[in-house]
C-alpha cells in the first residue's frame, strides 16, 4: 500500500520534472516549431486560417518581449488551429456533398 | 496642416477677382465679388458644431421649427453608412438654401446648398453616417428656417475602422 | 486625363435637371489607414454650377459627403446646347472644372 | 426523388468509388436543381433578376440601389476601362486586339475551358495573358486597373445571358466538379462555404449585411462596393470572402479559384450580364 502511494507520487512528479528539465525559451520553441510545422501542412492542404497566423505572429512577438509563459500559450493555441483546420479539410474531403443542393 | 495653404490661394482668387473687378467696372465687381465670396464662402465654423441648433445659428444666424412643407427623403435602414442617399425638397416659397444634418455624426452639418432664384427648392446627394441617427433638413424660405427629421438606421457605419 | 467631373444635364420643357458626381476621396479625417494612422481630412468644400453667366447651384460640402460624390438639382431655364460649367474647390486647395452641354 | 433511387442503385451494384463520382458529375442535373432551389426559395423573385443579388430580395435595399443607380459609382471605372483597352501598348497593340470583337459584348462567354491547355480561362485571366504577351506589367487581380476593363467589358455585354459551355471532356467536367466542389467546401476558423452564405442564408443578414443569392452572382461583376469605396474584381471578391471566414486565400486565379467561377458562371447561363453592378 505504501510503496503504491509513493509509486503513484512518483509518477504525478515525473512530468513535472520533465517540464523543469526544460527551460521556458525552450518550451516555447519546441510548441512553436510545432505549431509552423502543422500550420504548413495545413498550407499544402490549402486550407490555412489567418487566425492561426495571427497566433503565430502573436506567439512570436510575446517571445521577443521576453513573456515565454505567454508566448508557450499562443504557440499551442497555434498549433491547435493548424490541427483544426486540418480536421476540417479531412471533413469536408467528402462532408461537402451533404450540402449540395438537391 | 493644409489650411494656411489654402486660406492663401483664397486671399489670392479675392485679390485677383477684386483686381480683375476694378478694371471691369461696377457690374462686373458685383457678380466677380459674389463669385470669389462663394469660393472662399466655405463656412467652416458651421462645420465644427456638434448640435443641429447650433450649426443652424452659426449657418443661418436663427434657428428652425419643423414644417410640413419639407420633405426628407432617407432610407429607413442604409444599406451602407458609407453611401446613404437622401434627398430634401419643399414647397416653401422662395426658398434660398437647403442644409442636410446627421445628428450623431461627429460634426452634425453634412452639407448645405445655396439656392438662388430659378433654381427649384429640390436636392438629392449622398452622405456618410457613423451610426444611426436622425437626419434634420433645413430649408431656409423667405427669411426664416423650417425643418423635417427623420431617423436612418445604420448598421454598417461609414467611418470605417 | 480624364476629367474628375461627370455631368448629365438635361433640359425638359421649363427645367433643366443636372446629376453630377465628381470623383474624389472625401476623406472625412476619421478614418484610419491600415498602419492605424488617421487620413487627414480631404474633402471638397464648394462646387458651383454656372450657366448663361449666372450660378445656379452652390454646393457646400463636409467631410461626411460620400466618397466620389453624387448632386442632383434642378433650375427653370436653360435649353438644349447650353453651356454648363461645373467647378470644384477642395480643402487642399485643388480644383477641377468642366464645361458640359446641356442635352 | 427519382435521382436518388438511381444513386442509391448505382451505390448497391457498383461498389467502385469512381462509378458513383461519374454519375454525380452531371452538370445539366445541377443546373435544373440549383434554379429550383432558388426559384422555390425566394418565389416572388423573377428569374432574371436574381442577378441583382441583395437588391432582388429586399425592397428598401432596392430604393436606394435605383437611386445609386441613378449616377452609378462605378461611371468613372467604366471610362478608365474604354481607355486602358485602346491604350497602345509599346508595340503598338492594345488590349482590345487580343479579344474577339475587339472585346466589345464577348463578357457572357467567359470563363471558358480551353481544350488546348485542359484548363479554365477567366475574361481577368486573359486581360493579364494579353498584357504579359505583349510585353506589358500584368495588372493586379485585385486592383483598379483589372476592375476598369473588366467593367467596361462586361457594360458592353449587358443583356446578353451567359453562355457557358462544358464541353464534353472529362478534363472539362473535373475543373466543374472541382469548382462545385470548392464551392460547398466549409472552410476558415469560422467553418463556411461559399454556400453557408450564398446557398444557405441568402436574404439574411451577415455582418449586417444582406447576402446575394449565388444564382446570378458574378452576372454582375466587377462591382463597385460602397463598404470598398471602390472597384472590385472577381478575385478581389473570393479572395475576400475567404479571409471573411477567416480562411487564407489562394492566390488570385489559382486554378480552384477559375474552376469555382466556371461552376457559378454555368449555373447562371441564360441570365443577362448586368455587370458592372454597385453593392453595399
Amino acid at each position: 500500500m505504501r510503496n503504491k502511494i509513493i509509486a503513484a507520487l512518483l509518477l504525478a512528479a515525473l512530468p513535472v520534472g520533465a517540464a523543469l528539465a526544460q527551460s521556458p525559451q525552450d518550451q516555447f520553441k519546441a510548441a512553436y516549431e510545432k505549431a509552423e510545422a502543422t500550420n504548413k501542412k495545413a498550407g499544402e492542404l490549402r486550407n490555412q486560417w489567418t487566425v492561426t497566423a495571427n497566433a503565430l505572429k502573436a506567439a512570436k512577438a510575446a517571445a521577443d518581449a521576453g513573456d515565454f509563459d505567454k508566448a508557450l500559450k499562443l504557440a499551442e493555441q497555434a498549433e491547435a488551429l493548424a490541427k483544426a483546420s486540418i480536421v476540417q479539410t479531412e471533413r469536408e474531403k467528402t462532408a461537402w456533398k451533404d450540402a449540395v443542393i438537391r | 496642416m493644409n489650411t494656411s495653404h489654402h486660406y492663401s490661394r483664397r486671399r489670392f482668387l479675392v485679390l485677383t477677382a477684386l483686381a480683375g473687378a476694378v478694371a471691369a467696372g461696377m457690374d462686373a465687381l458685383r457678380a466677380v465679388a459674389a463669385f470669389a465670396a462663394d469660393a472662399a464662402g466655405w463656412p467652416a465654423d458651421a462645420f465644427k458644431q456638434k448640435s443641429e441648433a447650433d450649426a443652424a445659428k452659426t449657418l443661418y444666424g436663427k434657428t428652425f421649427e419643423p414644417s410640413d412643407k419639407v420633405k426628407l427623403d432617407a432610407p429607413e435602414i442604409a444599406e451602407n453608412g458609407a453611401v446613404v442617399p437622401i434627398s430634401v425638397s419643399s414647397t416653401l416659397p422662395n426658398v434660398t438654401s437647403i442644409s442636410i444634418m446627421v445628428k450623431e455624426n461627429p460634426y452634425v452639418l453634412a452639407a448645405s446648398y445655396k439656392i438662388p432664384e430659378g433654381t427649384n427648392a429640390a436636392v438629392s446627394n449622398r452622405l456618410k453616417m457613423a451610426k444611426t441617427s436622425q437626419v434634420v433638413a433645413v430649408v431656409e424660405s423667405g427669411g426664416k428656417l423650417y425643418s423635417a427629421s427623420k431617423e436612418v438606421k445604420v448598421t454598417v457605419g461609414g467611418c470605417g475602422g | 486625363m480624364a476629367s474628375s467631373i461627370r455631368v448629365r444635364a438635361t433640359a425638359s420643357g421649363e427645367t433643366t435637371e443636372v446629376q453630377a458626381l465628381i470623383q474624389h476621396p472625401m476623406d472625412s479625417g476619421f478614418v484610419k489607414n491600415s498602419k492605424g494612422e488617421l487620413i487627414p481630412p480631404h474633402h471638397i468644400e464648394t462646387v458651383q454650377f454656372e450657366t448663361g453667366g449666372k450660378v445656379v447651384f452652390t454646393a457646400l460640402w463636409g467631410p461626411a459627403v460620400s466618397k466620389d460624390p453624387y448632386v442632383k438639382f434642378s433650375f427653370k431655364g436653360g435649353k438644349k446646347g447650353d453651356d454648363l460649367k461645373i467647378s470644384w474647390v477642395d480643402n487642399k486647395g485643388a480644383s477641377d472644372s468642366m464645361t458640359a452641354k446641356i442635352q | 426523388m427519382f435521382r436518388k433511387i438511381l444513386i442509391s442503385v448505382a451505390c448497391c451494384a457498383i461498389f467502385a468509388n469512381g462509378a458513383l463520382a461519374a454519375e454525380t458529375i452531371n452538370p445539366e442535373q445541377d443546373f435544373k436543381e440549383f434554379r429550383q432551389f432558388f426559384q422555390s426559395k425566394f418565389p416572388q423573385v423573377k428569374l432574371e433578376d436574381f442577378v441583382n443579388g441583395p437588391y432582388s430580395v429586399d425592397e428598401g435595399l432596392r430604393k436606394q440601389w435605383i437611386e445609386k443607380e441613378e449616377f452609378p459609382p462605378y461611371d468613372f471605372a467604366l471610362e478608365k476601362g474604354k481607355e486602358l483597352m485602346a491604350k497602345p501598348f509599346a508595340n503598338g497593340k492594345t488590349i482590345a486586339d487580343c479579344f474577339p470583337n475587339k472585346g466589345i459584348g464577348i463578357r457572357q462567354d467567359y470563363p471558358y475551358f480551353d481544350a488546348k491547355e485542359g484548363q479554365v480561362i477567366t475574361l481577368e485571366l486573359a486581360v493579364n495573358r494579353c498584357l504579359e504577351q505583349n510585353g506589358e506589367k500584368p495588372f493586379s487581380y485585385t486592383g483598379d486597373d483589372m476592375a476598369s476593363v473588366t467593367a467596361y467589358m462586361a457594360f458592353t455585354s449587358r443583356g446578353k445571358p451567359f453562355d457557358i459551355k462544358i464541353p464534353n471532356d472529362p478534363r472539362a467536367l473535373a475543373a466543374y466538379e472541382h469548382g462545385k466542389q470548392y464551392f460547398y467546401q466549409r472552410r476558415g476558423q469560422l467553418n463556411f462555404s461559399c454556400a453557408s452564405c450564398h446557398v444557405q442564408s441568402p436574404g439574411e443578414l451577415i455582418r449586417s449585411e444582406r447576402l446575394a443569392p449565388a444564382l446570378g452572382i458574378l452576372n454582375a461583376m466587377p462591382i463597385y462596393r460602397s463598404e470598398w469605396g471602390g472597384m472590385g474584381t472577381i478575385s478581389r471578391r473570393f479572395t475576400s470572402c475567404n479571409s471573411q471566414v477567416r480562411g487564407v486565400p489562394l492566390k488570385p486565379q489559382d486554378a480552384e479559384y477559375r474552376d469555382v467561377e466556371y461552376y457559378l458562371s454555368y449555373m447562371a447561363n441564360g441570365l443577362p450580364i448586368v455587370g458592372p453592378g454597385s453593392r453595399p
